[in-house]
């Protein structure tokens, strides 16, 4: 369904700087997206990771530097042009209508975006997560946090993005829910979107990340996959902002924790 | 409240009381003490009371206007300085301070709120400026001017006691009413004039069934009128605002009480414009009115015709107009008799007015409360029709 | 005298609904108390004024044209002032819609002085039902009020805008993520809030008679009262608070007297809300 | 839902470092209001008491809101209590000044108290519906207990001051010795002021404001310290209604009307919420600003509306934190 949007150009950020107000948070931020990735952000709290998600998409303030998609740069665009240019944003925190049924969360994503038929866009999403359509009638807010997290998911989704910025989406859930969550990431992903992830759960993220973009003090101080960095080593990059000298263990020891 | 001695009224019939309209300044004289005469008028420009301030800003200058055009007072030009009270106290004494200090204002003409004139009191005692007041009711502000302790303090507006006498001596003698309801303004002015209506209620037999009183900005009488239909009232005690009287009236045309219950008070329940709003209702409603603007007087109608010239037909002066714009005048005679504007001078010169004003002669009391008539007027045929005008001397509390 | 009390409170009832059914709309949108509401309430009377008497209109063309007119201050006004209010703390709503209630009244009383004026329109002849008597008009309102209330819970709940109002009012971050246009929806709701409080203002007009620049203040804050009781928002539960109010004034006006119609109406609804903190019909607490 | 955007709250209330700097600025400016009659002709006077009058009611708002987060109308009900309460006081029994104002003070405060166990209760908005509630219900009790207020009547020739311990002492009479009187008792309700929100009931208040959940799952009291700031705000209303009604010499229920309260919301949010400098410069502009208008007095409310409207959207914080800005940056950013 999705196979079409393959190939789609990078995200290309440079030299971003941005923040709320007279609030600096991201300083000087580079990074490069490919097509089909898979990119995991990580890093210390306040890092700005979740503020890249946000200036991604429109909803900060930029005081430097681009952010090119398509081909063109989308920094200083509403989030509403661009949701129009293809990238799709799920915030932390339950972010839906709390006193609409799941249906009309489904339209309200939809409206925004007119492209296919309400109906056939509601289905498409009862396919993906078929929870949902149990619970069709239910206000949002009584859904369970899982249950929310995908309908957000699924309301993303509705918006046909080829980059999904997703952040935390693991927060508060029970670990049935987590795994549900990141096994429906990995088939967006396969789908052929891009995503781009913030998130806590270091060891879920580099399970199903194919890149890992280490943040420091509003900065990419590392990047890479996975396989490339142990946990000891991303614990000392939060804290000191250095990588250490390697002592290589090997890199699945499920001893090691943050 | 304070206890109030008996008054002595006079009935007079309109026609006996001598008019002349105020010779007009003929020729420049030579400009006496204290420069020309600058009056700032205080009055609500905005806020709840507004609605009235506009008439009064408007009677007062219409009356500088025709002075200036008639050469002015002593051989100047009268300068008017208007000031927004918004009907508070803080407000009114700001602006009165502003005029005294900065414009050197010899007189303040206002407030309408009673409040704000009260306030006024003391500013302009400290400031030796006059202070004349043409439309608040409050008792206490004459009897607290001139002899009773302010001394620069006069009002040239009729008292609501003799009001409230008038209007139930009519509504015994006239119509043989004992039966009331009280449906007032909740203000000092309705609540004021029904206190002293109760006073006099057991001289004329009368008693009140229901006693009610709205706010100012009062929209829905329906439940006070559903109310009084159930007491079988002959007549409705109502001292209140103009633009409610017409909520009223059109509400009880609603409740099908038309010609089953009459107004007596006031609220320019015979003016034309009121009249219009339902006849059947109004037929035979008394109003007593300090001055209304189909008064029988030249003065008054060539005032009248004035205003509608100056603002539009469709605005007809109210009672503010009339009386703003008759003070204007009563201070531009006060201050050709002082041969200036210093501020004593003038005031003596006040003290001992004796003025023909359209509605008769201004005389100040020893507590600056000028003698004037109350005239009533009575809705026959959808027409008002004057019926009378009384004159009492006030007498003051010990 | 009890069914006089009962028809007096609804049809007065009815006046209040129309008004607040606006705010609370508003109120949801922007979580802003509107102080300018009664405003234009007034703007509609005087729009209406202004059409029969200069215009020389028939009451029933008037109400379409003081319905436009205000539509297009309160597009100018939600351009200008209410946009900007999206995300700001409530207290910088307060003094906007207060600043912007001194602007218009003020204007009006520059443009038309402040003298009252006298509407003549409508249809103010008395009927008779149930053995009490009423005019016309106030049937109209009655009608209206409930028409008007099928629509807006047909409208909120069904169309599109509706439900975009409604999502305004849940989650402002989630519109800006599923891309709905906030500013639009919040100045569209404004203009619709301010135009039924207009259309208030017209109907009532009639047995009101009287318009003034001052008039639209005692309006608000008995507005507010009913959108508090009612829960924000809520479209029908507004219709039930702003009757229930309607008929609390209406009995202590008739068995207790009209001085204290505001105060036991008050003590009431701070009875109620310590009660109900949440209004009468919201299924939660959300303010 | 979600409320984004900068906190208005707390941003400039400061560490000790500053404090100096505060002390200095607010020693500067009492000298220049006390020097003031030196230059100023009476109407100039008069409005600055005006604006002293107000800043009292003020204080006590900017203490329910900035320092506890919640909006109250009912400021300018506490504020005709005191003035109430004071007039009769001085009426009936011609007592001192300061005891009027303790009188007026107490009054306001010990109303509030049960006026608070259902209001403080209530969220946000539906405070604010019960504050304004109890505005309309005090002027009704005003208007209606006749043989106590006098009703629409209201007091008048209400006593001026009398400076005595007891007996005896003299009256302020005088625009010079009111302004004097003013300034002493404004002083002393900033101090009092300051002196509160440092101590530790001021400190919970500013945790209560900022996480009302955090505050009390580390075991404040909330409850308790919103009863003292609502309380205590109605106190300083309460002395503040003293003042203005032996200034007056006249109290109606009027002064319950929507013009006073809105007149000190506009000081204390124009001013800058939460901070005591803030309601101390909105008093004095926003009253200078009204008194400059009156050069066009059918434009005034036009002019100041739209003012109100440019204001509180380019300094959404209030006037201070411009003001503080351009000393501090020299008009740079700051971090809130």
């Amino acid at each position: 369904m999705l196979d079409d949007l393959r190939g789609a150009p990078a995200l290309d950020i440079r030299d971003l700087r941005a923040g709320y107000g007279p609030l600096e948070i991201i300083r000087s931020l580079n990074l490069t997206v490919e097509p089909g990735e898979f990119v995991a952000l990580m890093g210390p709290n306040g890092a700005g990771k979740s503020t890249l998600l946000k200036t991604i998409f429109g909803m900060a303030t930029i005081t430097g530097g681009s952010i090119g998609w398509d081909g063109r740069n989308v920094a200083g665009m509403t989030p509403r042009r661009i949701l129009g240019a293809g990238i799709a944003y799920v915030p932390q925190g339950r972010c839906n209508f709390p006193l609409m049924s799941v249906d009309e969360n489904l339209d309200m994503a939809s409206y925004a975006v007119p492209k296919g038929n309400l109906k056939a866009d509601r289905d498409r999403i009862y396919d993906l997560f078929p929870v949902l359509h149990e619970r069709r009638r239910q206000p949002a807010g009584n859904l369970s946090g899982g249950e929310q997290q995908m309908l957000e998911m699924g309301m993303a989704m509705l918006m046909r993005p080829r980059l999904l910025l997703i952040d935390e989406p693991s927060v508060g859930l029970s670990p049935q829910s987590i795994q549900k969550v990141f096994d429906e990431l990995v088939a967006i992903n396969r789908g052929g979107c891009t995503i781009l992830l913030v998130e806590q759960n270091t060891r879920k993220a580099m399970q199903v990340a194919s890149r890992v973009a280490i943040l420091r003090l509003g900065e990419v101080i590392w990047t890479g996959p996975p396989a490339g960095i142990t946990f000891e080593e991303l614990g000392a990059i939060f804290m000191t902002g250095e990588l250490p000298q390697r002592a290589r263990k090997t890199e699945d020891s499920d001893e090691t924790r943050l | 409240m304070p206890t109030l001695t008996r008054r002595q009224f006079a009935a007079l019939t309109a026609s006996t009381i001598p008019f002349s309209a105020l010779a007009r300044p003929a020729r420049a004289q030579v400009a006496g003490n204290g420069g020309p005469l600058k009056i700032g008028l205080i009055v609500p420009l905005s806020g709840p009371l507004a609605r009235f301030g506009g008439f009064a800003s408007h009677g007062a200058e219409l009356a500088v206007k025709q002075i200036n055009a008639a050469g002015g007072v002593n051989g100047a030009p009268i300068e008017l300085m208007r000031g927004d009270s918004q009907g508070t106290p803080v407000e009114a004494v700001s602006a009165a301070r502003r005029v005294i200090s900065d414009d050197k204002v010899q007189v303040i003409l206002g407030d309408i709120a009673s409040s704000a004139t009260i306030a006024l009191q003391p500013v302009v005692e400290d400031a030796h400026v006059i202070l004349l007041n043409a439309a608040s009711s409050n008792p206490d502000i004459t009897y607290k001017a001139g002899v009773g302790g302010y001394k620069w303090s006069f009002r040239s507006y009729p008292t609501d006691e003799l009001r409230a006498k008038v209007i139930l001596q009519f509504g015994a003698e006239q119509k043989h009413f004992t039966r009331y309801a009280v449906l007032s303004v909740d203000s000092d002015f309705g609540r004021g004039a029904i206190a002293f209506s109760k006073k006099y209620l057991p001289q004329f037999h009368g008693e009140i069934l229901s006693e009610d009183y709205y706010k100012d900005d009062e929209t829905d009488f329906r439940p006070v009128l559903s109310h009084i239909k159930s007491l079988n009232v002959q007549g409705i005690l109502s001292y209140g605002l103009p633009d409610a009287t017409r909520l009223i009236v059109r509400q009880i045309l609603e409740l099908g009480l038309a010609g089953k219950v009459t107004l007596l008070g006031s609220g320019e329940f015979t003016y034309p414009d009121t009249i219009k709003v339902s006849p059947a209702v109004l037929n035979g409603a008394v109003e007593a009115a300090a001055w209304a603007p189909d008064l029988d007087n030249p003065r008054s109608l060539q005032f009248v015709a004035d205003y509608r010239t100056a603002y539009g037909t469709k605005e007809v002066p109210n009672v503010h107009s009339y009386t703003h714009w008759e003070a204007v005048y009563l201070l531009a005679a006060a201050a050709k008799a002082a041969g200036g504007t210093e501020g004593s001078a003038l005031r003596s010169a006040l003290e001992a007015i004796d003025y023909d004003g359209a509605t008769g002669k201004i005389r100040f009391d020893s507590h600056h409360q000028a003698e004037l008539p109350m005239f009533i007027y009575e809705v026959e045929g959808g027409k008002s029709v004057e019926k009378g005008a009384f004159i009492a001397k006030v007498e003051y509390p010990a | 005298m009890l069914t006089d009390a009962v028809v007096n409170g609804i049809t007065a009832g009815s006046v209040y609904a129309l008004v607040a059914v606006g705010m609370t709309i508003i109120f949801g949108v922007l979580r802003a108390i509107n102080f300018a509401h009664g405003e234009f309430y007034m703007l509609g009377t005087f729009g209406a004024w202004w059409g029969i008497e200069t215009l020389d209109l028939p009451y029933i063309v008037s109400i379409p044209l003081a319905l436009i007119i205000v539509a297009a201050i309160a597009l100018a006004v939600g351009v200008l002032v209410m946009k900007r209010l999206i995300d700001q703390p409530f207290q910088i709503g307060i003094v906007a819609t207060l600043g912007v209630s001194l602007v218009l009244q003020n204007v009006i009383i520059l443009i038309f002085g402040g003298a009252y004026k006298m509407f003549d329109g409508g249809w103010i002849e008395p009927v008779e039902i149930l053995g009490i008597s009423l005019s016309e008009q106030r049937i109209l309102i009655v009608v209206a009020a409930l028409v008007i209330f099928g629509l807006l819970e047909l409208m909120v709940h069904r169309t599109r805008f509706g439900k975009t109002i409604r999502a305004v009012s849940q989650n402002i971050e989630a519109c800006k993520v599923v891309g709905v246009n906030v500013p639009v929806v919040v100045i569209g709701t404004f203009v619709l809030g301010c135009t039924l409080a207009a259309l208030s203002g017209v109907l009532t007009a009639p047995v009101t008679v009287s318009l003034y620049g001052g008039m639209g203040t005692s309006i608000t804050v008995k507005t507010f009262a009913i959108i508090v009781m009612g829960g924000v928002g809520n479209v029908s539960g507004t219709l039930f608070a702003a009757w229930i109010l309607g008929l609390m004034e209406s009995f202590v006006a008739s068995y207790l007297g009209l001085q204290f119609r505001d105060a036991v109406a008050f003590t009431a609804l701070i009875v109620v809300l310590t009660l109900l903190p949440g209004g009468l019909f919201s299924k939660r607490e959300r303010f | 839902m979600a409320m984004t955007g900068v906190n208005v709250h707390g941003s400039y209330i400061y560490a000790n470092p500053r404090h100096g700097l505060r002390a200095a600025g607010f020693a500067v400016l009492v000298i220049a209001l006390a020097a003031a009659p030196l230059v100023a002709g009476d109407y100039q006077l008069h409005a600055l008491i005006v604006s002293m009058t107000f800043l009292l009611p003020a204080l006590g708002l900017n203490l329910i809101l900035g320092y506890a987060g919640m909006l109250s109308f009912a400021q300018m009900a506490f504020f005709g209590i005191g003035a109430y309460s004071s007039a009769l006081t001085a009426m009936r029994w011609g007592t001192p000044f300061w005891l009027n104002l303790v009188v007026g003070g107490l009054a306001a405060g010990i109303v509030a108290v049960p006026l608070g166990i259902p209001a403080l209760r209530l969220r946000r908005y539906s405070f604010v519906m019960c504050t304004l509630g109890f505005a309309v219900i005090a002027q009704t009790i005003a208007k209606n207990w006749i043989s106590v207020t006098r009703g629409d009547l209201g007091l008048s020739q209400v006593p001026r001051p009398r400076i005595a311990l007891w007996n005896g002492g003299f009256e302020i009479t005088s625009i010079t010795s009111y302004y004097y009187l003013a300034l002493v008792l404004s002083v002393l309700a900033v101090l009092a002021f300051l002196t509160l929100v440092s101590s530790a009931a001021g400190r919970y208040m500013i945790a209560i404001r900022e996480d009302e959940t955090l505050a009390a799952s580390v075991g404040t009291p909330t409850w308790h310290y919103r009863m003292i700031a609502f309380a205590l705000s109605a106190v300083f209303a309460g002395v503040g209604g003293s003042f203005y009604v032996h200034y007056f010499t006249v109290i109606s229920p009027t002064v319950f009307d929507p013009f006073y309260a809105n007149t000190v919301l506009v000081i204390v949010l124009g001013g800058g919420v939460g901070t005591v400098g803030g309601v101390v410069l909105g008093s004095f502009l926003f009253v200078a600003v009204s008194e400059a208008l009156r050069i066009a007095p059918d434009l005034r409310m036009i002019a100041y509306g739209l003012l109100l409207i440019v204001i509180v959207f380019a300094c959404p914080e209030g006037l201070l934190p411009l003001f503080i800005r351009k000393i501090r940056f020299g008009g740079g950013t700051h971090v809130p």
